[in-house]
């Protein structure tokens, strides 16, 4: 009989399953096998069986490797130190088979042989392998040219959309500024030293796909400034092909900024009141293409709920031109940082600072007129403070 | 509980070899943690990190952050990582005999 | 050897399909030919096809050389995964697509995901490689995704339906926007292991990680005592202090959130909010999970209009009517009463039946 | 010259000028002839005159009576003692020109023959009167049948809108339940022993017309349970006298449960969609009425900014029948204070405290089971408590 | 003399005019039939009519008495006040409305204030009797409504308009809920009495009073401390202790907020939100204050749909937009920093330019 | 400021009666103060309330709330006004010679 009949069920049925992926890791790898043992132990207890925390690293770096030890050593001997390695992916996630590949020799050689692709931050997951094998590891992704991600309160690998890889909603180049940012702060990735994580994504386009504002301190957001580009032709195509142009498109248009003359098979577009949304160019992208003055709106603050609730990140500057060498954005971060940095208490992320001292202290911190763009709604209590400068 | 071979005594410590009881730091320890944190010798600047964190966790409870040691020491975070290679959480903090750091340094 | 640092990942220019070198920024429109089948066109005329698989995420190496032997068959060695880990094959040449799509078949691959699909679930942990988890991560993805499995081929829902999961409040996976969360919660206070605080706690730093503040210093004891009712089990002191484990087989569990979303379609992002408490871990299958989720999926499926969210859905028909149409029982917990609750209560007698 | 020039200025203009009603009775009463000459101090010096609180009374009541003395008694000493005394007005602030004729006479004699007709609350606020009046200005108001008001802790003052008086969308007696509630707690009116103030506002309908959900701690509107009452002949006369129907009734609905035929000129209503918001209803009046079975929902927590901001009264009881004697209500009425006097810390509004102890708990005080009707949205955070004893 | 005390207030039936006592209860609809001019109408068929009238709130007893006089004239006698402050003439007999109003009209008493109107301002004691003030409100009001008397006689806006007054923060008028608020706000710290505080204050009320957490005690001096960076001059601290003033000639003045209803129809209570941080106290007639209230209740009318209340129309239109077409300058006092501000941060790329 | 004679010496109180100076309190001064508040003879029950105002102020510097006073001395609020006329606030707090309520009582 199996020792591991609880697993076992999870091979069955049609999604691809994880169980079958860690036995065939098993079949190499003795962590592998004891993964799977004390996984079953933990569907039989209820229960995980990883020790709190754990130190563990490479030379010259203070995060990107996150320690584990089993709590159950004796048992699962294979597992007692387990520790997972957070490798940068390059930039949308683009791959050359020739470099998966050579990854996953250097993870047959010193790990489980068990990855996540990816990590829900973007990183590439090698998932297990004891202390001693860390630096060896990491000496021969170095080799082959890939370098560890972040963990703990520093930088954290920042994540970017398909965009203009294979996107035509791409209103920045989100594959190149995301490399460029990631070079330029090495060390911030790799040593520590902020008050708590600083996570960074960033999408081309309002569409977030990367999940940049609930899911990141500062979220980089394509958009732009002009009109949108309308091609009456495709829009009569659409029309011909029997697209409800009036139900699907013109009516959940929030703003109701558009006209569609269903006799005409024209559409208006009344683009000073377009909110950018999205919705009419991703139903008609054949016929509606964002604008040509392309930049993007910076968001900050976004987290998940401890300590204070989850936030999503916010609009600090509505449009920054976003072209190399990036140097306004950059400018822009360091100050923001350097504030964070100052002011922050231990694991105190970025939202919460501004929570606590104020938009408006942060906005003079980094050089930001205030902007109705910033907000929803302005405040609705009457609690507000002067510069007693301005009270004479 | 693994055990840590110090000058001839068994010094129990954590899978991460931080001290399980951190009474029983000593100067001599701390040599001896060093080593296994590439530290071949602990110098003056090395003892000012050490001493640093020793005096900060006394009075405070807890580690520092690391922008106030550097700030504190006057070290940039470049000559830490060369003090420490581990870093300063994981290197400087054990060899200070400091509890398992979990947010801070 | 000295080692070599802060190199930085692998530069993407050098990993892109000869194709999008070439209209690198240039496309001009997209068509979803099937499910899990793109084809995006260029201003030059160009074209791409991209055949999108689902993928476990917890996989071996040998998983990610069979799919390498296949990019290497279909698409010139090119391919890329997506923002939820499923798996991009990116083709230049049409003829090969069907052919890559047969072949992905016959392996018994989910090929599908794009659309007004369920896509991959994010997700983290669980017991894999966690020390706070709450709940198993990839075995309730997995089951959960057995049973859905005819939303990811097919497109045949009305929007996008996101479904995340996260093992514990940490929230690794960002659930919190949604359009169905699973979140593993704790239900029991931290046990407090005297010996463990004193001798491995950064006590101040543990009494501020508290959201509610309730954790007080016990300076005689050298450690520290929970108020326990104003505990919620969030497990961030455990997070400061291995001494204050929170795991337990009968407290943990899963709760179900709805109705979050992060696009900027239409609508704004939205948070998901808390519509079933509490459900019981229960391996290797989590039924009572599944079939919850399965029937939030269906109802909206079957109320809302076409391109409306989860969460859009229910703003327009309210959350009384979700509670009735859903069949969920309405139960105290969902009644918010964190900082600024009363933002949440309804100030109206406007609402329905 | 005019000593008051300032002042004067006020006079000029179509709008009925306070200041010539304050010099009508200064021509009768020094101490208003001393208020308008104060006030054109406080205008000259733009700040007030009036010292700090006061504590004055009538025997046997602990309210309904604001003390005030002025700053600058040896320059306007007719204003030196200048209190107010606020009376309870009657139920819809109905009156015969009888009754307000003594109400004035009792007035011209003890006090500055100034008043507001109305304060905020709903009080007829008698303004000004010296310490000495205070006893006899109130034994003589008993004696015309006029009672006290209330101040300080207490329950203050109740106040309701026209309804069944005088208007169509009545769904509850508010002036016999206003009548009712007063007389069964004049003790809890005049005799502060509360935490804090507690404000009762009773509207007949949801248009709120006596702003009871922003300015009540506890609101009570009508509502109904069944059907719109629609008189389609009246829809149709509507339509024939040119109104939109569609795009000012129809087109408003925030449910979007109706449909309108303009063929045939009649509407129809998806009652179980409908949030009867009114909205339908105050617009054509003559052919929609509220339902049958009707009732009050009972909204609990709204008050002013100060502690923590603003709060609007938020739903307690989605519906309650509200026939005399109104046990039921008065039944929650009084778990409600009982429970607020229990926990509430001093100056602690009822709002207030159900935030700082959570609404579950309050609920289960005051034994009402948890609604979806209570809320706008379920919590976000996942901050939420077990009864331990539910978790084995 | 043993005084008769909880008798309460007079009991209203014997205040209804008898076509009320009448049809009590059984009103069937309504019909506006020029400004200040209603008619009910009751199943029996019977009417009534009600004449409205601008009252300024402080009045005398004189006015009382004239009033009572009109109303022998043309209403057997009866009135009654509105919650706006306003009077209303109940006329039983159709043919004295007609009298009535030229009667009114007459005495230059505003007639109005029905419907899409700007109604009487609710509003508060000011400097006449009140000791936190820190604006007058009367003097306010009239000005306001001079400069506004053609709305109030008139119903030519597109939906109602609520326009509030209070004179501090306590927010007596209850201004948080009016589609726009006039709030008298200090913009210093209270200049601490020490000789007070000792004598005369309950100092742990004190300190609990301060929403901000900007009052510590100083045992040494038995008196406060305000860490005036942390006080934002709500004034809570001067009402509960005399020692601790706030008002200031300079200090103080009046800020603007807008968008606030009450009713449920279409849309729930919103709150109003600040638009003008401050405006100087320019008395007798606050012409920043009349202009900045006119320019706001112009650029409304002239942009709403009907039936669109100002709250309505600045959803509809967004706030950046709100500040464009009414020119007022977005301020960083507008920007919430109070607990839960994150709320008010706009979370989306979806703006309009 | 105005002056309350009492026992031949002149006491300052502000205008609603209350010690400018709480220093000077006692218990003749309650007996004079409490015959201006109605209350001609401070019996054994007065006694208690007002001792029980001096003791709650002199340990948490504030005025009880009036349920605490009640539930403390177990008097019904209805007592409490037939002992004190003017009530809890304006009249024994007054004889007590503590400041002014603001909030409470
Ligand atoms: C591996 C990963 C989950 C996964 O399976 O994908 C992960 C795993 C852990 N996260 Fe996370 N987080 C991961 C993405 C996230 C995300 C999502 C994101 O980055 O988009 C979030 C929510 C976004 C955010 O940062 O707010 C997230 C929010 C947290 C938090 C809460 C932080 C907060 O401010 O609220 C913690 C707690 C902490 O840092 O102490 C945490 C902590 C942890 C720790 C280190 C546990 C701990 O308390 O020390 C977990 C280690 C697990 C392990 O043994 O490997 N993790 N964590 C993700 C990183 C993979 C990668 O590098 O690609
Ligand atoms: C590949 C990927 C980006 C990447 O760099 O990896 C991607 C690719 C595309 N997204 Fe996305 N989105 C991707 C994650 C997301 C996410 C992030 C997430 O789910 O965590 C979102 C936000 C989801 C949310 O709001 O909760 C997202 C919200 C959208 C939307 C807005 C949908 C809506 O109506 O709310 C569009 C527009 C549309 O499809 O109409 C869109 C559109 C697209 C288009 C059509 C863009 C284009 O023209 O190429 C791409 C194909 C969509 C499809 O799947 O049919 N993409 N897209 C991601 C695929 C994830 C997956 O494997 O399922
Ligand atoms: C007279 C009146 C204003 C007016 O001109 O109409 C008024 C006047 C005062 N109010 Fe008020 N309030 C008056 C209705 C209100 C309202 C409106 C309402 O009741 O609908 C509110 C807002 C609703 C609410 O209660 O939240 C209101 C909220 C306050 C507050 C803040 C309470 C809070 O919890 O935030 C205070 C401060 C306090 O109680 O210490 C206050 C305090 C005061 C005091 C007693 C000043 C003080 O700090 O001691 C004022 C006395 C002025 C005087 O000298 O006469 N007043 N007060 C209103 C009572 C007249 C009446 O009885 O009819
Ligand atoms: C007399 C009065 C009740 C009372 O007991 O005193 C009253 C009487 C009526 N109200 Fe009102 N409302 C009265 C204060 C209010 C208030 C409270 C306030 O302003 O502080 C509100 C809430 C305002 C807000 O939302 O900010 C109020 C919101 C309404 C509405 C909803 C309007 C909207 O679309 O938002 C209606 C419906 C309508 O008029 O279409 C309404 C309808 C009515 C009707 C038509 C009801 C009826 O059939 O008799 C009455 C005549 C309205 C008119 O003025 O044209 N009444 N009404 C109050 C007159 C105040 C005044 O002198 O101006
Ligand atoms: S975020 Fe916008 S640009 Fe990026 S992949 Fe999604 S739709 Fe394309
Ligand atoms: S992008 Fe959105 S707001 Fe703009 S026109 Fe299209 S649907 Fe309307
Ligand atoms: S969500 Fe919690 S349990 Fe799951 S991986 Fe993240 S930190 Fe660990
Ligand atoms: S589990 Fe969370 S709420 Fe409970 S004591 Fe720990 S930190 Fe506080
Ligand atoms: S609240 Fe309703 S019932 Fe009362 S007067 Fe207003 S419209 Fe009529
Ligand atoms: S009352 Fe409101 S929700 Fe109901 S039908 Fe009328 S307009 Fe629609
Ligand atoms: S709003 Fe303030 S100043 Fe005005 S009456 Fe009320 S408490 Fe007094
Ligand atoms: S004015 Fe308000 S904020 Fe300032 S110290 Fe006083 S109570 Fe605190």
């Amino acid at each position: 009989m199996s020792e591991t009949p609880q697993l076992d069920e999870l091979e069955k049925g049609p999604w691809p399953s994880f169980v079958t992926e860690m036995k065939r890791a098993a079949e190499k790898k003795d962590s592998a096998k004891d993964l799977i043992n004390q996984l079953e132990r933990s569907y039989e207890d209820r229960v995980g069986h990883w020790k709190h925390g754990g130190i563990v690293g490479v030379k010259g770096y203070g995060g990107g490797v996150i320690g584990r030890y089993s709590d159950l050593p004796a048992e699962f001997p294979a597992v007692s130190e387990f520790h997972t390695l957070r490798v940068n992916q390059p930039s949308g996630w683009f791959y050359t088979t020739d470099i998966l590949r050579q990854l996953c020799e250097v993870w047959d050689k010193h790990g489980s042989g068990l990855t996540n692709m990816h990590g829900a931050t973007g990183d590439i997951i090698l998932l297990g392998a004891p202390t001693s094998a860390l630096q060896p590891a990491f000496d021969d992704l170095a080799e082959i040219g890939f370098d560890l991600g972040g963990s703990g309160s520093d930088m954290r690998t920042p994540s970017c959309c398909v965009g203009p890889g294979r996107c035509e909603y791409a209103c920045i180049d989100t594959l190149d500024f995301l490399y460029d940012i990631t070079m330029q702060y090495q060390n911030e990735l790799h040593r520590p030293m902020f008050p708590y994580k600083s996570k960074i994504k960033v999408s081309g386009c309002p569409n977030d796909c990367v999940a940049a504002v609930p899911r990141s301190d500062i979220a980089i957001l394509g958009t732009w400034r002009d009109n949108i580009q309308v091609d009456q032709a495709a829009v009569a195509q659409y029309a011909a092909e029997g697209m409800d142009i009036s139900g699907e498109v013109v009516a959940l248009c929030p703003t109701k900024c558009m006209v569609y003359d269903a006799a005409a098979r024209t559409l208006t577009i009344d683009d000073k009141e377009c909110n950018r949304c999205m919705h009419c160019l991703n139903l008609m992208s054949k016929a509606l293409r964002i604008g040509k003055e392309r930049g993007a709106t910076i968001l900050v603050g976004g987290k998940a709920p401890i300590v204070h609730g989850a936030m999503l990140s916010h609009v600090i500057v509505p449009f920054m031109k976003l072209e190399p060498p990036y140097t306004e954005f950059k400018e822009l971060l360091e100050k923001i940082w350097d504030w964070w940095d100052e002011n922050g208490k231990m694991r105190e992320r970025l939202g919460e600072l501004i929570n606590r001292l104020g938009m408006r202290n942060f906005l003079k911190a980094v050089d930001l007129e205030p902007l109705p763009q910033m907000i929803k709604v302005p405040r609705a209590n009457p609690y507000y403070f002067w510069d007693q400068e301005e009270v004479k | 509980m693994p055990v840590m071979d110090v000058l001839g005594s068994a010094i129990s410590v954590d899978e991460d070899g931080f001290l399980e009881d951190p009474d029983v730091w000593s100067e001599a320890l701390a040599e001896a943690i060093a080593k296994m944190e590439d530290v071949d010798v602990l110098t003056e600047d090395h003892w000012k990190v050490v001493n640093y964190l020793r005096d900060y966790y006394k009075q405070f409870g807890i580690a520092p952050m690391i922008r106030k040691l550097c700030k504190d020491t006057g070290f940039q975070l470049k000559t830490i990582y060369e003090l420490f290679p581990s870093g300063p959480a994981k290197g400087a903090c054990k060899i200070a005999g400091l509890p398992k750091p979990t947010g801070c340094v | 050897m000295s080692t070599k640092t802060d190199f930085g990942p692998p530069n993407y220019k050098e990993l892109l399909p000869p194709v999008i070198e070439k209209n690198y920024g240039q496309w001009k429109y997209h068509e979803r030919l099937q499910p899990g089948l793109l084809r995006h066109v260029a201003d030059s005329g160009d074209e791409i096809y991209t055949v999108r698989v689902g993928s476990p995420r917890l996989v071996s190496t040998d998983w990610i050389k069979d799919m390498c032997a296949i990019a290497d068959e279909y698409c010139g060695g090119y391919l890329r995964f997506t923002s939820r880990h499923n798996l991009e094959f990116l083709v230049s040449d049409k003829s090969k697509v069907e052919p890559l799509i047969a072949h992905l078949k016959a392996m018994g691959l989910p090929v599908g995901g794009t659309g007004h699909a369920i896509s991959n679930p994010v997700h983290t942990q669980g017991w894999i490689h966690c020390h706070t988890p709450a709940t198993d991560a990839s075995g309730i993805v997995k089951s959960v995704m057995d049973d859905l499995y005819e939303y990811f081929v097919d497109m045949k829902l009305p929007a996008y339906c996101r479904i995340s999961l996260a093992c514990c409040l940490n929230m690794c996976g960002a659930v919190h926007c949604s359009d169905i969360a699973i979140l593993g919660i704790h239900r029991k206070p931290p046990k407090v292991n005297h010996e463990i605080v004193q001798a491995k706690c950064e006590i101040p730093n543990v009494i501020a990680a508290c959201p509610t503040g309730a954790i007080r210093p016990d300076p005689k004891n050298k450690s520290l005592v929970v108020n326990e009712d104003r505990c919620m089990y969030c497990g961030n002191c455990y997070t400061m202090c291995p001494g204050m484990p929170v795991a337990d087989p009968v407290g943990d569990g899963v709760s179900i959130w709805v109705g979050g979303k992060i696009s900027s379609a239409r609508t704004p992002p939205k948070f998901s909010r808390l519509v079933i408490p509490f459900l019981p871990n229960n391996p290797p299958r989590w039924p009572e999970v599944t079939s919850a989720v399965r029937n939030i999926v269906e109802v909206w499926a079957s109320h809302a209009h076409k391109h409306e969210r989860m969460g859009e859905w229910i703003d327009r028909i309210g959350w009384e009517r979700f509670f009735d149409l859903s069949g969920i029982p309405f139960e105290v917990q969902l009644i918010d009463d964190f900082t600024m609750a009363s933002d949440t209560f309804r100030s109206t007698p406007t609402f329905k039946w």
